[in-house]
């Protein structure tokens, strides 16, 4: 075999990471000059921003683990609704029986809500594979579902032991900036950032990821060499309702403590549009909702500095142009997976 | 040659299936022999794919029975066929075209070290098995930047690589030079002396007797019957393939050419991936000749025609219909300058699939009279002419009502067709015009083309079936590499001379 | 497959009512049994369905005031129904008729309250028109996002809800606010008389407006050579090229009517029944047209009975909390199974051994749009 | 083709279906055409076919005179919404126990069903209506010149006709409960800037589209000021609509967090269920006190016990309930009535809050009472 036209290595790296490479270093310029300025608010408003991201980043890779094998998935707002409802509840009730201390109340629920994500995964999967309905059909079901459900069953005065605390990671968590931002957070905080490796990992260096990504782009290349097609959505859009599962927990276990009806308020839609942002990689989708999410501390930022003159909601509309501005600005036509949201049929 | 005493490796014994309105097959009895090349020969539609997807574990037959070595098997999905050696390279085909080669081939039969994928391994292995058969690929290039004759050789490494005895090559050489594809007969034979056997179907009577052991023959899904290459000829093979007598020759009277319709001079065109595909291409058709292309897929055929037809853009030179600058002109422009195209891909650029037959008849005149006035549809009269169309070219279907989905490949074609030769048209640019087509509509669609340039149009006929152009050109142009490296008369053309030139050696 | 089976399968020799049962088969089952799920959950939680059921359809149908109100709550469904199902024919996800319908709604409020002295044959209309322009700028923007720089219009509808409502929000409390002396909640000024849409007895002439409005887009869709182009771009954006059609043109058209459609449906709502532009006042009527144009299968007519049936539910929900002391959010979990039981039409035509009516199929989700 | 036809049919017959019931109702139509259709529309049907009413038992009470019968309209959102919903309805059930009345209510799902959901308790012969929020305001004073017969009581809606020269549009039976919330703010910011060591003290606020988040937000503001000038004061609104500002918890949460991270200990969550999200962040940091709004929400939301120092509170319960009875004692007080405000009880953080304080904020109370202070707040 000749020797290929080989691209050097620097170049490769610089291909791929070029501007994004760029951006990367002048935003970290960017935090330590601010961090000079203000060492207290800089800290405040980067927690905050890995905090809001938290939930986006999990709906969505959620959302692309589906959609990686070809599974449209609208619902991620139904599912992170309803993981939080059962998950709370599940907090509550256990509570209630008094066996387990609070620490294992709060793994039980949350593992609980994790399966309520993923069993609507499971029924996503049902609509789309075997009764191929409509993909997009299906998740709006879910999302109808879950709030017709949560509210209609929604008690109140129930009361929790309590929520998931921060766990500081020992000296790591002294380090000044990067402690507090990142070595200080509540557990499930901790798993979305493994998770976001864990599955990028997962989704290019694995068996599974090779099939999954073969799955969404061409069905029936897997389907001929004896990859069960079906089956490889299934579980997959039911592992992707974990992660939705898991998004919920966050709200109701980690983040809030309890539950309130419609709390989810449009997340779920956001990590969709997270995930296109990220177009579909794991490290993508994480970029694009620390992006939502740090627009989201700025603008709560600007209104604790008080004294604008401009009215409080055009700066709430900050997150929402700036997403659309970069998306028309920098990502422009990002390539979905091929098979994406058409039913697999043998021919 | 033939290894009549081999034992039998694969036997099916009275396949059968139905689909809803179809017996695709009906009571097949098929024998393959160890080490042999049994060619499977029937027109499009007679069975040839149904019954290899169900060898393959694709679909289940309804009756009837599979051996292989010795052994009834029970095939529930591919995955129990490879595990018995049955590879198969669809004719479409079946690779992730965002993915690499070495990805590609190991899918299904991943390599790996504990949780993480072996790359490194497989693109080995990948080159170890290319350079053990011969057949040259880059295990790290990605699939959609390979050209198709390379993805075909990635395809028949994917089956080696599964241990495969028992290849299915289905239609291979659609899209290979006549000197491509005698390197894939060099290949079948070195894995047949390797102990390989294999199943090749194809439609193309030259390559029959060319490669093949035994010849077996399908027509309207029942196996009609046995031939033996040393003994049949074409037309014995043809007439027993569609079940009469077939005339292999187009009949036409010679061309009177006329003036210049298109020229085309020093066009540069990019392809999908921004790479220079039609690079510096020069010709001219006049108006009564039709203009063969001759060439391999993926020379700058696809990119050459969707810039004459205003679907591409062009990045320099100057195109000219009918003495019209239309290098940069919209579709509906060139269109409405009296040129019409039957489109390479049909399903993709030809028809909107859930449209009626009728709405289909007027995809590029929706907006003229008498089909619409101002911006209101007369659907009455689309539907009327539709009518007279169905009836006048022959399309096989209940109603013009009918979706476009719903028609075999052949109809299909036919509506394009009838939609393109129905207008008033100086030119004709017919891109892979009988691609997968019966034999019946395949001749139907060759008189229309010859009647259209008896008419005085000029025709441009792309095909990357060399028996096409030879059959149906007065002069051959041959493609390579984005540029016309000859024109000859079609007296000059010889089939060994143009492949010569189509595989880029100037003869 | 002879070509007389065929033929006979069409139904030209089948009955006039089996081929109208084909059709509606489904909806009314998937109704029905939508129904049946949901009085299990009433039964399940304590409640009797049936007396659930009878307070809901007397809210919503029992006098001519609750049959008022159901049209009151079908008007801007329709609408935003149409919006939707009219960018799905264009293959295009408009998520956006929401901020599109606020930001039609107080564009005619403005155009309510800031002209005075108008005849209301031209005031009414000319607010009316106002919103429906607003609306149809808001849609063009993802358009020609989309067209221009290849921004995924899902995402950009979306952030543009957020963007409307913040928008909205300020004028109601900035610029726009209602100076009536006491008023210190925000909101628009409410509009002049002339500006109004009235109702004939109980029933909203908006309603009617929305009906001649779903009759145009189904003559532009099916009888104009425009809503040819927009359903072959829909179908096959490469054979629209092949055909000639500007498919850049295209979709920006279709989400400027798209928009008109949803903006329109936001003055409506302004000038028929809140009568001044009110922040809270418009919420998720947009989204629920993702619903109803689901439910009617992306068809202008089958718009209409979605949005009744919607807008009867919303209608009669407060008669069902009030006679029956059921929850609200019943209607929710019915609607869902409705729109389950419509798509899996398989479940329902394999309990009533119904035949699909040719075509009826849909295909929304090929893809974000591509 | 056939799928459209069948369409149109199905349609049509719909239509049609629609048009009798709604024309079989309305013989009245044409007379009532001329100007307010909506009035004698709604009566008829009882008028006319008062078999069709199914419980009527139940309904037949209210009309009697001796049974009291008060409904309760809430606004968007729950009745059991630990906050103003719930308050109002406690006032309410007041007079269930106290009173024996007969008590309903109705959730409104959407805004536009103000109107719709009074009419049914008017229609049904309710003795008071009870309608909770100043956006319905304008639908409670429609009803009100309907239904004159009805005592109406809107919580948090000012009546701006007691102020006008106007007296057509005067009522009787109408009753705005309205609360000076930036005297209760003014309380709870004199508290917090007595509390904070930081000299930070925030606010997480539902939307300023809400006049009385305002009002505390201004009180608050205010109240920190006068006990401590230098004060550093941090607070934000909920950027979302009206449907999203007030059920945010987790916005609510994180935005305390962010405050508290820049120095904050002392944070106000005003704005319903996004305020309680507030006070449950906070109560995980220690040394962070926070002070709830509304009700006295050491009731309502007990996962802030660990910080829940006090609570603005607008004293809607006993508002509710004096307006009930002194519309069943034919003592209706038409116009607005100033309800009570003030702080709740410290519970367990008692011992936090020195006798200074104390002391000091009896004296701001005191001052707020008789007008010697002022809060500084004008609304509109």
């Amino acid at each position: 075999m000749e020797t290929t036209t080989s691209i050097p290595i620097w170049k490769r790296i610089w291909d791929r990471l070029g501007i994004l490479g760029a951006i990367i270093i002048l935003v970290l310029i960017g935090i330590v000059v601010s961090f000079i300025q203000n060492q207290q608010v800089t800290t405040a408003v980067l927690s905050s921003t890995i905090r809001q991201s938290t939930p986006l980043v999990l709906g969505a890779l959620c959302g692309l683990i589906g959609e990686r094998t070809g599974i449209i998935n609208i619902g991620i707002e139904g599912q992170m609704l309803m993981a939080a409802f059962i998950g709370y509840l599940a907090n509550v009730y256990i509570g209630q029986l008094g066996v387990f201390s609070v620490g294992m109340t709060l793994f039980l629920a949350a593992l609980i809500g994790i399966a309520t994500g993923a069993l609507l995964g499971l029924l996503l999967a049902f609509m789309s594979v075997t009764l191929k309905m409509d993909q997009i059909i299906g998740g709006t079901v879910i999302n109808i579902l879950a709030i017709g459900i949560t509210g209609y069953f929604y008690q109140v005065g129930l009361t929790t032991q309590g929520k998931l605390q921060p766990i500081a990671l020992g000296r790591l968590a002294d380090i000044p900036l990067v402690g507090p931002v990142l070595f200080d957070n509540p557990p499930i905080t901790y798993i979305t950032l493994i998770l976001v490796v864990v599955v990028h990992y997962m989704l290019f260096y694995t068996r599974w990821g090779l099939r999954s990504r073969a799955v969404g782009e061409y069905p029936s290349a897997a389907d001929t060499v004896g990859i069960n097609v079906y089956l490889m959505r299934y579980v997959n859009t039911t592992i992707a309702g974990g992660f939705a599962g898991l998004a919920g927990v966050f709200l109701t276990l980690e983040a809030v403590g309890s539950f309130e009806r419609l709390m989810t308020n449009g997340r779920g839609f956001v990590a969709l549009a997270v995930m296109i942002f990220g177009k579909w990689t794991p490290f993508g989708a994480w970029g694009a909702a620390l992006l939502f999410g740090f627009a989201t501390a700025m603008q709560t930022q600007f209104q604790f500095m008080g004294n604008l003159t401009i009215p409080h909601q055009f700066i709430g509309m900050l997150p929402y142009l700036l997403t659309i501005v970069v998306l028309a600005g920098f990502v422009g036509r990002s390539r979905p997976p091929a098979a994406e949201g058409i039913p697999y049929e043998k021919e | 040659m033939i290894i009549k005493d081999a034992p039998i490796v694969l036997e099916t014994k009275g396949m059968t299936k139905r689909f809803p309105g179809v017996l695709a097959n009906d009571h097949v009895d098929l024998k393959l022999h160890k080490g042999e090349i049994l060619a499977l020969l029937g027109e499009n539609g007679a069975g040839k794919s149904t019954l290899m997807n169900m060898i393959y574990g694709l679909y289940h037959p309804d009756e009837g029975e599979i051996w292989i070595k010795g052994e009834k098997v029970r095939l529930n999905d591919p995955g129990d066929a490879i595990a018995r050696g049955v590879g198969m390279v669809h004719q479409h085909f079946q690779l992730v075209p965002v993915m690499t080669v070495a990805e590609n081939v190991m899918l299904g039969a991943e390599i790996t070290r504990g949780l993480y994928l072996d790359q490194r391994t497989a693109v080995t292995k990948v080159h170890e098995l290319s350079m053990q058969y011969g057949l040259e690929v880059d295990p790290t290039a990605v699939i959609e930047d390979l050209p198709v004759g390379t993805q075909q050789r990635v395809e028949i490494i994917k089956a080696l690589y599964r241990n495969a005895d028992i290849l299915i090559l289905d239609e291979p050489t659609a899209v290979l030079t006549p000197q491509e594809a005698h390197e894939l007969f060099r290949i079948m034979n070195d894995l047949t002396e390797q102990g390989v056997s294999i199943i090749f179907i194809t439609h193309k009577l030259k390559e029959v007797l060319a490669v093949a052991d035994r010849v077996g023959v399908l027509r309207g899904g029942k196996y009609v019957g046995t031939a033996d290459p040393k003994t049949a000829t074409e037309a014995s093979l043809a007439e027993l393939m569609v079940g009469r007598k077939v005339i292999l020759q187009v009949d036409k009277a010679k061309a009177q050419p006329g003036e210049p319709v298109l020229k085309v001079s020093d066009l540069v065109v990019k392809d999908d991936r921004d790479q220079i595909a039609v690079d510096g291409l020069s010709l001219e058709v006049h108006a009564g000749e039709i203009l063969g292309v001759a060439g391999v897929q993926g020379n700058g055929q696809r990119e050459f025609v969707e810039a004459l037809t205003g679907l591409r853009p062009v990045v320099s030179g100057k195109a000219v219909i009918a003495g019209q600058d239309i290098t940069h002109a919209p579709p509906r422009t060139i269109t409405e300058l009296g040129v019409a195209h039957i489109p390479e891909d049909r399903e993709k650029h030809g028809l909107v699939m859930p449209y009626t037959l009728a709405d289909n008849m007027v995809l590029n005149r929706y907006y003229q009279k008498p089909y619409a006035n101002g911006i209101i549809l007369n659907q009455e009269k689309i539907d009327q002419d539709g009518a007279a169309l169905v009836e006048k070219y022959d399309v096989r279907t209940p109603s013009v009502y009918t979706p476009a989905s719903s028609l075999s490949g052949g109809n299909k074609q036919k509506v394009i067709v009838a939609r393109e030769f129905s207008r008033e048209m100086k030119l004709l640019i017919a891109n892979q015009p009988t691609r997968g087509i019966d034999v019946g509509s395949i001749e139907f669609i060759h008189n229309q083309i010859v009647a259209q340039r008896d008419e005085g149009v000029a025709v441009l006929l792309v095909s990357a079936e060399l028996d096409e152009v030879l059959g149906l050109a007065d002069r051959v142009a041959v493609i390579f590499d984005g540029r016309i490296v000859k024109t000859l008369s079609i007296a000059e053309a010889t089939r060994e001379r143009v492949g010569l030139l189509m595989a880029g050696s100037d003869a | 497959m002879s070509e007389q089976s065929v033929e006979e399968g069409n139904g030209r020799s089948s009955s006039w009512l089996r081929r109208i049962w084909n059709t509606t088969s489904v909806p009314v089952g998937a109704v029905l049994l939508a129904a049946l799920i949901g009085a299990a959950i009433l039964a399940i939680s304590g409640a009797n369905p049936l007396d659930a059921y009878a307070a809901l359809i007397k809210g919503s149908f029992g006098d001519s005031a609750a049959v008022g109100r159901t049209l009151e709550k079908a008007t801007p469904l329709i609408f935003s129904g149409l919006a939707v199902a009219f960018a799905f024919k264009a293959g295009l996800f408009n998520i956006g008729a929401q901020g599109q319908l606020l930001v039609g709604a107080i564009v005619a409020a403005y155009v309510g309250f800031s002209i005075e002295g108008l005849p209301a044959i031209i005031h009414a209309p000319l607010a009316l028109i106002a919103g429906a322009a607003a609306g149809a700028i808001y849609g063009a923007f993802p358009g020609a996002l989309k067209t221009y720089t290849g921004a995924n219009e899902v995402i950009t509808t979306i952030m543009l809800n957020y963007v409307a409502i913040n928008l909205t929000d300020y004028l109601a409390d900035g610029p726009w606010k209602d100076t009536t002396p006491g008023n210190v909640v925000a909101r628009t000024p409410k509009i002049f008389d002339s500006a109004a849409i009235p109702f004939v007895g109980d029933i909203p002439i908006g309603f009617f407006i929305a009906l001649l409005m779903a009759v145009i887009t189904w003559w532009l869709l099916y009888k104009t050579t425009i809503g040819f182009e927009i359903r072959t771009v829909g179908l096959n954006p490469h054979a629209a090229k092949y055909a000639g059609i500007k498919v850049a043109f295209t979709v920006i058209l279709t989400m400027t009517l798209s928009g008109l459609l949803a903006g329109m449906g936001g003055s409506i709502e302004t000038q028929g029944i809140v009568g001044r532009y009110q922040p809270g006042f418009n919420a998720n009527l947009g989204f629920d047209g993702i619903t109803v144009a689901l439910l009617g299968k992306t068809h202008p007519f089958g718009v209409i009975p979605a949005a009744l049936l919607i807008g009867a539910m919303k209608a009669g929900s407060s008669q069902m909390q009030f006679s029956a002391d059921v929850a609200k959010e019943i209607t929710d979990v019915i609607m869902a199974f409705i729109l389950f039981f419509v798509a899996a039409d398989m479940i329902i035509r394999w309990i009533l051994r119904t035949r699909a009516a040719e075509g009826e199929k849909i295909t929304l989700s090929t893809g974000w749009g591509k | 083709m056939l799928a459209k036809r069948s369409y149109l049919v199905i349609l049509l017959m719909l239509l049609l279906g629609m048009a009798l019931v709604a024309c079989s109702g309305g013989a009245a139509e044409p007379a009532a055409e001329e100007s307010a259709a909506e009035e004698p529309m709604a009566e008829e049907p009882a008028a006319e076919e008062p078999a069709a009413e199914e419980p009527a038992a139940e309904e037949a009470d209210c009309a009697s005179e001796e049974l009291l019968c008060v409904g309760l309209v809430t606004d968007v959102g729950e009745i059991d919404d630990k906050s103003f919903n719930q308050s109002a309805w406690e006032g309410v059930k007041r007079a269930e126990a106290e009173l024996g009345a007969k008590v309903d209510f109705i959730e409104t799902k959407d805004a536009k069903d103000y109107a719709a959901n009074i009419a049914l308790f008017a229609n049904n012969d309710y003795d008071i209506i009870v309608t909770v929020g100043f956006a319905m305001g304008e639908a409670t004073a429609v009803a009100a010149g309907e239904y004159p017969d009805i005592d109406f009581i809107g919580v948090d809606q000012f009546q701006a006709w007691m102020f006008d020269d106007d007296t057509s549009n005067d009522f009787t039976n109408l009753a705005g409960l309205i609360f000076p919330e930036d005297k209760s703010g003014f309380m709870a910011g004199a508290l917090a800037g007595m509390l904070t060591k930081s000299n930070t003290i925030a606010a997480v606020l539902g939307t300023d589209l809400v006049p009385p988040v305002v009002a505390f937000k201004e009180g608050y503001e205010a109240g920190a000021a006068y006990v401590n000038p230098d004060i550093n004061f941090i607070s934000t609104y909920h950027p979302g609509g009206l449907d999203v500002a007030f059920v945010d918890p987790e916005w609510g949460a994180s935005t305390a967090k962010q405050a508290i991270d820049q120095g904050a200990d002392v944070v106000f969550g005003a704005g319903g269920k996004t305020g309680n999200g507030a006070l449950i962040e906070v109560a995980s940091h220690e040394g962070v006190f926070c002070i709830g709004v509304d009700t006295d929400q050491w009731e309502t939301v007990p996962e802030a016990h660990p910080c829940l120092v006090s609570s603005a509170m607008k004293l809607i319960t006993p508002g509710v309930f004096d307006l009930i009875k002194a519309s069943q004692d034919g003592e209706f007080p038409a116009g607005n009535f100033v309800g009570e405000v003030g702080l709740a009880p410290f519970h367990d953080l008692d011992s936090m809050v020195s006798d200074d304080i104390k002391a000091k904020l009896e004296e701001i109370d005191a001052g707020l009472r008789d007008g010697s202070i002022e809060t500084g707040y004008n609304p509109g």
